[in-house]
């Protein structure tokens, strides 16, 4: 059984407010909670609150509850919640603030794939300046569950024999430009 | 001699989309449209960057726009539509959040906002559209059409709030620049629904079963291929139809073409310069609508890795 | 200089606006600091100066310590200088030795902090008081009011506001652009929410206007021109022919049944195109009035010359068809204008995912209520365009209505008309019929009671702003329909509602051309293109410009209780101006001082209204007051500065300037 | 530049546009800089070369007026005056060593209240990068002269 109940001491009106300041925050408080987002969403009805309810979570500053949501980490970041917003709130940025948040705060699903993925490419990029998708897909794979190898073999032939999976490391000659800093 | 495009193919069109790289570069030959790589450029920091680091993403497309500016280009074509949708992101946030800017330009050294300015970062469905238009392209029209219906698809990222490629919730340059090549066009009412992006590699059921809805609305509507403008498009719709076949018994194959490809037929491209060969789903439909010429067959074997 | 002999004694009065004013500006501080100013004899401040006991103080002290001018300190003179300008004339004083200071709209309402609030409401109140010193007594001019009116829209407002005029006894032009008067709710079916025909209450008022001896009724014109000022403006009206003489034409209608196009070809723009008319039509059955008119584009007489001209036979001996008619412009004289130009609905192709203009089966409501209308296109029959009856309606709410990419505001009215299609719909069909709201809106009379109503009639309320109406398929129960794609925020799920028809409930939006005719009778609009009201609250139907009124739709979204009480309204502030014969217009006027005037002409070309002549002999210029509005554009002028402007005397506005930087 | 140098603003506003967007900006409590006080004429036309200069001469580290936008102007054309005099004037302080950025002329119409802040935040902004206006004795007696 899981309570309901939300008290108000686990709200954090606080951070509402920062999320609001974040570039492309702004507009969170002005959401009419119309549903259009969701509606339009072609992930919602595989996420456990939808664009809409996010918002509300952040607006409500119950940030634990919105940072370690699946939502964000489905949002396709496909802008059309944005498009769509009667508010003009840009919602996939705000996910996008808040995936940033939850991997920092380690609040993300564990052995989900999509941040270990975001992780991954975020980290081989940061090294060559460039993603080497068989290679970045292997190492997700290896951190997610190695499984999903197996269903992916076939399509991997398919590229390999269109000649479209190469097994080269893509890096660019002038790495030393690329941004250092490690995320905190 | 127009002053070439700036050419930003991101990381996409070195792999999975290597055959819109080549149907692209092939087009503006035809078209006598000079394209210069930009040297050196490195990924857009797109979608999964983003989610990581965001100001690190931003460095990332900046370094991109300093080499743009070096290279003193007016116009940057970035056919994915991730790239496109980042690098303008860029810009728009820039120009919207003065500090985000400060940040960036600290981080580049020399730290001038002017490169983010001078650059326009474009889309070759709307070079195509705005700087030839279907007019010319008819015009240059060698090859009548023979191949079957076709379903415009743009996806998402290219029409959304960053770009400007085209309208955003009825598109229509595509449809439009087919038409001038005779391609008959079904009306798609999917035509700017997501494909999921990286979802089919990471949440596989989900990703595959959006394409299954795109693929099935698209033979619903009596398209026999797909044309697309985004390498993400491309593959997701192209590389999972046997498995949507396992999954639901529906038999939905169907040539998913790069839009450029068709354009680049039409104008007596190369049939493997097009990178027709690359295709993993409707071979056999585009054997029969792109039919191979003798030269043709051994560029395909070299082609091959 | 202004010559000045004892020294003045000014009153200056704080106000604290309940805490609108305090709660941001020390107004004791400010009182205090007043008193050390010089030549000020009183300073106090007070609750509410603008009410009763705040006015009587001004009056004691201007008794009792024989103030001659006064400051207040408080509000916009937008609102309450009339008010204490009046105080100071039932205190004996010239109504102009006082001058406002607004320390709410422009200094407590706009600052937070409250020290530097105060200080400059400071710095305004000193200014005031070095200016009021230089006040000179003042007298308003009278200006004649020309008793007759002008209403601009024959819609329900300027037919109701027409009426009411006419019945007090005043003659009024009403101009009508359509060749028919009656405006959008002749066009409606029913009326919410007593579900009263919309024809039976309107067609009466229709034909009262038709007669009434003290209405001249110009339908098929618009105005083109507007010269004057209150009281006295000329107006050009020009009338487009329609080819039938109204005096002639006993309206039998039957030159429209002779017409050479035996069935009807041309676009009905009465019924939203969902019907045909011939080229000559009369728009509606209870069109008033009730004469036909040709038109020009799809007559053939008109495109090749050679028709038959069965028209003119079937008129016979009346020849009231007059195919050689021109247009016709009228020149009149009114006091006061009343505008009632009315709205239109918003263009739902601006929002393209909701279909309208792909499918078929998309309608506006506008469209819906011809199509319940009995007599409508399909004579009450709510039809599809193929002719089926549908089964299932979805009603999308908002269209057009708040949403910052197309308009912000509410349209106010959209709620109640769903309800009522809703209901009208189910009525007519037995459909089963979705309303899909952001929020539902009934506040008015009636209006909660009619939505109980509606939701014991089994109509489904899904909460959720529609995301999308489309034709694509996921179950196979949507082939062949329209899909609405919908979050039910309330169930907490996406929902796709298949349905045969969809009524996009689309909202209301200024007139395309409502910035020509706010530029044509000077007033202003707001932000969101409607025409702006004096002040929202006190003087909801008067505009910027006297004279001139609002009535309905063109000052923002309303629904016909609302519409008419406003009509009443300005029809009643015109009159209060008519029998009152006269205004007093303000003293802001400028005249040259002949004693400096160098007779270079310079001003005589800057007076919009040519106010300004030149005296040849005296080779001097002068000022035509009763003609002069009172910019001042002309004082700026003047090399040798021998035109003043009472009230913006150069000294006055120096002493202000000087009053504002002392300590600088 | 000093931190905590308040700019000046005198600002001319005519009573049928910019006074009424004022106004409008407080009934929506819009908050902005305290640092402009309006003198209100009726028409923008009305503002004298003289009143500007004796603003300057006085002290004011920057001149704003506020009329209706062009084809707007509640007595037809005297915003169009007000711009022709605002360039000479412009022109004017510029010779006196004044930069032409401390007087500015700005169409507002009665409905944009926000305007009114953006405007006067940024003439702000503009005022407290130039520093005051510490003008030479022998400028403000010339200001002085022509007032």
């Amino acid at each position: 059984m899981q309570r309901e109940l939300k008290f108000q001491r686990e709200a954090n009106p606080e951070w509402a407010r920062q999320v609001s300041e974040r570039p492309g925050g702004e507009g969170v408080f002005s959401c009419l909670q119309c549903g259009a987002c969701s509606g339009t969403c072609p992930l919602s009805i595989y996420m456990d609150f939808g664009p809409r309810r996010i918002i509300a979570l952040v607006r409500e500053g119950f940030r634990k509850d919105a940072l370690s949501s699946q939502t964000i980490w489905l949002c396709a970041s496909c802008y059309s919640c944005t498009v769509h917003c009667p508010r003009q709130i840009h919602i996939t940025d705000i996910m996008y603030g808040l995936k940033r948040e939850a991997i920092q705060e380690r609040l993300y699903p564990r052995r989900f794939a999509v941040p270990i993925l975001a992780q991954e490419f975020c980290a081989m990029v940061r090294r060559n300046g460039r993603s080497s998708e068989f290679w970045l897909v292997l190492r997700m794979a290896l951190r997610s569950n190695p499984f999903i190898l197996f269903g992916m073999m076939r399509t991997g032939w398919d590229l390999l024999r269109t000649g479209r999976l190469s097994l080269r490391r893509e890096r660019i000659r002038d790495v030393s430009a690329l941004p250092r800093q490690e995320v905190a | 001699m127009p002053a070439a495009y700036g050419y930003f193919p991101g990381c996409s069109l070195k792999g999975t989309g290597v055959a819109y790289e080549e149907s692209l570069l092939t087009l503006f030959r035809l078209l006598e449209l000079p394209l210069a790589e930009l040297d050196d450029w490195n990924c857009c920091g797109a979608t999964s960057y983003m989610s990581i680091d965001e100001r690190s993403a931003f460095q990332l497309s900046a370094r991109n726009f300093a080499l743009a500016h070096k290279a003193n280009h007016r116009d940057l074509i970035a056919p994915c539509s991730a790239c496109y949708l980042v690098l303008r992101k860029t810009q728009d946030y820039v120009e919207r959040y003065p500090q985000t800017g400060r940040e960036i330009a600290a981080s580049m050294g020399n730290g001038s906002l002017k490169v983010f300015q001078s650059v326009r970062v474009r889309h070759p469905l709307e070079v195509l559209y705005t700087d030839v238009g279907p007019g010319e392209i008819r015009k240059r029209m060698v090859r009548p059409w023979r191949g079957g219906r076709v379903a415009c698809y743009y996806g998402c990222q290219m029409v959304r709030p960053y770009g400007e490629a085209d309208r955003d919730h009825d598109p229509t340059r595509m449809d439009e620049l087919l038409a001038a090549v005779e391609a008959p066009t079904v009306p798609f009412s999917l035509k700017t629904k997501c494909c999921g992006g990286s979802l089919t590699g990471t949440t596989h059921e989900v990703g595959v079963r959006l394409n299954y809805i795109l693929l099935k609305e698209a033979a619903r509507k009596g398209a026999q291929a797909i044309a697309t403008a985004c390498p993400l498009c491309q593959y997701n719709l192209d590389a999972y139809q046997h498995e949507i076949r396992r999954a639901t018994g529906e038999r939905l194959e169907m040539p998913i073409l790069y839009f450029t490809q068709i354009l680049g037929w039409a104008l007596g491209g190369d049939r493997a310069a097009l990178g027709f060969q690359r295709a993993i789903s409707g071979r056999r439909e585009i054997a029969q609508w792109f039919p191979k010429s003798p030269a043709g067959k051994r560029a395909e074997k070299e082609a091959y890795v | 200089m202004s010559e000045r002999s004892a020294p003045v004694r000014i009153g200056v009065y704080t106000c604290h606006c309940g805490t609108n004013i305090a709660g941001t500006v020390d107004v004791k501080a400010l009182a205090e600091f007043a008193a050390t100013l010089p030549n000020v004899v009183v300073s106090r401040d007070y609750k509410y100066m603008c009410s009763d006991p705040g006015q009587d103080l001004i009056r004691q002290d201007i008794r009792e310590h024989a103030l001659d001018r006064i400051v207040v300190a408080s509000c916009s003179p937008h609102l309450h200088e009339h008010t204490f300008r009046t105080a100071l004339k039932v205190g004996g004083l010239n109504p102009y030795y006082f001058h406002m200071v607004n320390i709410r709209e422009q200094a407590s309402w706009v600052h937070e902090n409250k020290a530097q609030a105060t200080r400059k409401a400071r710095d305004l109140v000193r200014a005031a008081v070095r200016r009021v010193a230089f006040h000179q007594p003042l007298e308003r001019a009278r200006v004649a009011i020309h008793p007759d009116v002008l209403v601009v829209g024959g819609g329900i407002a300027g037919i109701h506001a027409a009426l009411t005029l006419a019945n007090a006894g005043k003659h009024v032009f009403l101009v009508e652009r359509e060749p028919t008067i009656g405006g959008h709710m002749a066009k409606f079916d029913k009326t919410f929410p007593t579900l009263d025909c919309a024809a039976c209450i309107l067609t009466p008022k229709m034909s009262a206007v038709r007669s009434h001896p003290n209405i001249t009724l110009w339908t098929y014109a618009e105005v083109t021109k507007v010269d004057g000022y209150v009281g006295n403006y000329q107006v050009r009206v020009l009338r487009h022919p329609r080819y039938i003489d109204e005096d002639l034409c006993s309206g039998c209608l039957e030159c429209i049944e002779s017409c050479v196009y035996k069935q009807a070809k041309v676009s009905d723009e009465f019924n939203m195109g969902l019907s045909r008319r011939r080229p000559i039509y009369i728009p509606f059955p209870q069109a008033v009035p009730q004469v036909p008119v040709i038109d020009p584009e799809t007559c053939i007489q008109f495109k090749s010359g050679k028709c038959k001209k069965t028209c003119v036979e079937a008129c016979g001996d009346r020849h009231a068809i007059n195919l050689a008619a021109e247009p016709k412009e009228e020149q009149i004289e009114v006091g006061t204008v009343i505008l009632a130009t009315g709205f239109q609905t918003f263009d739902a192709r601006r929002t393209p995912y909701y279909g309208y203009g792909q499918y078929p089966n998309v309608y506006t409501a506008l469209e819906v209520e011809r199509l319940v209308n009995a007599s409508g296109p399909t004579g009450g029959e709510v039809v599809l365009r193929d002719g089926r009856k549908p089964q299932t309606v979805g009603i999308v709410h908002c269209v057009g209505s708040r949403d910052e990419n197309t308009h912000r505001w509410c349209s106010r009215v959209c709620c109640m008309y769903s309800l009522k299609l809703a209901h009208l719909i189910k009525e007519h069909t037995g459909a089963e019929i979705f309303n899909f709201y952001i929020d539902i809106r009934t506040p008015g009379k009636g209006f909660e009671e009619f939505y109980q109503k509606l939701l014991t009639e089994h109509v489904h309320f899904i909460r959720g702003r529609v995301a999308e109406v489309t034709d694509w398929v996921l179950d196979p129960g949507e082939e062949g329909k329209l899909v609405i794609r919908v979050e039910d925020t309330l169930a907490g799920f996406v929902r796709r509602v298949p349905v045969d028809m969809v009524v996009l409930a689309t909202g209301l939006e200024p007139r395309a051309d409502a910035a020509d005719v706010r530029r044509m009778f000077n007033i202003s609009c707001g932000g969101e293109g409607f025409f702006l009201e004096r002040h929202p609250k006190l003087a909801p139907v008067n505009t910027f410009t006297d004279g001139i009124f609002l009535a309905g739709c063109c000052q923002a979204p309303k629904d016909i209780p609302d519409t008419v009480a406003q009509a009443g309204a300005a029809a009643a502030e015109a009159m209060a101006l008519i029998d009152a014969g006269y205004v007093e217009t303000e003293p802001n006027t400028a005249h040259v001082d002949q004693e400096v005037c160098c007779g270079c002409k310079t001003c005589n070309s800057m007076c919009p209204y040519h106010a300004i002549s030149f005296n040849a002999e005296v080779r001097k210029s002068v000022i035509n007051e009763a003609v002069c509005k009172g910019c001042g554009t002309c004082v700026a002028a003047c090399p040798s500065g021998a035109i003043r402007q009472n009230l913006f005397e150069d000294e006055e506005i120096f002493e202000e300037i000087e009053g504002i930087l002392t300590n600088v | 530049m000093s931190e905590d140098f308040e700019p000046k603003i005198v600002a001319f506003f005519c009573n049928w546009c910019t006074y009424l967007a004022a106004d409008l900006a407080g009934t929506s409590r819009i908050k902005y800089l305290p640092n402009a006080e309006v003198v209100r004429v009726m028409c923008s036309g009305r503002v004298d070369v003289q009143f500007i200069l004796k603003a300057f001469a006085r002290g004011a580290d920057g001149v704003l007026i506020g009329g209706c936008h062009p084809g707007d102007c509640h007595y037809q054309e005297g915003n169009y005056k007000a711009l022709r005099r605002f360039r000479l004037v412009q022109r004017l302080i510029e010779q006196m060593g004044i930069e032409k950025e401390r007087l500015r002329l700005e169409w507002i119409s009665a409905a944009e209240g926000d305007r009114v802040r953006v405007v006067i935040n940024d003439m702000v902004e503009t005022l407290k990068r130039l520093g005051p206006l510490n003008q030479t004795e022998e400028t403000r007696a010339r200001l002085m002269e022509v007032a």
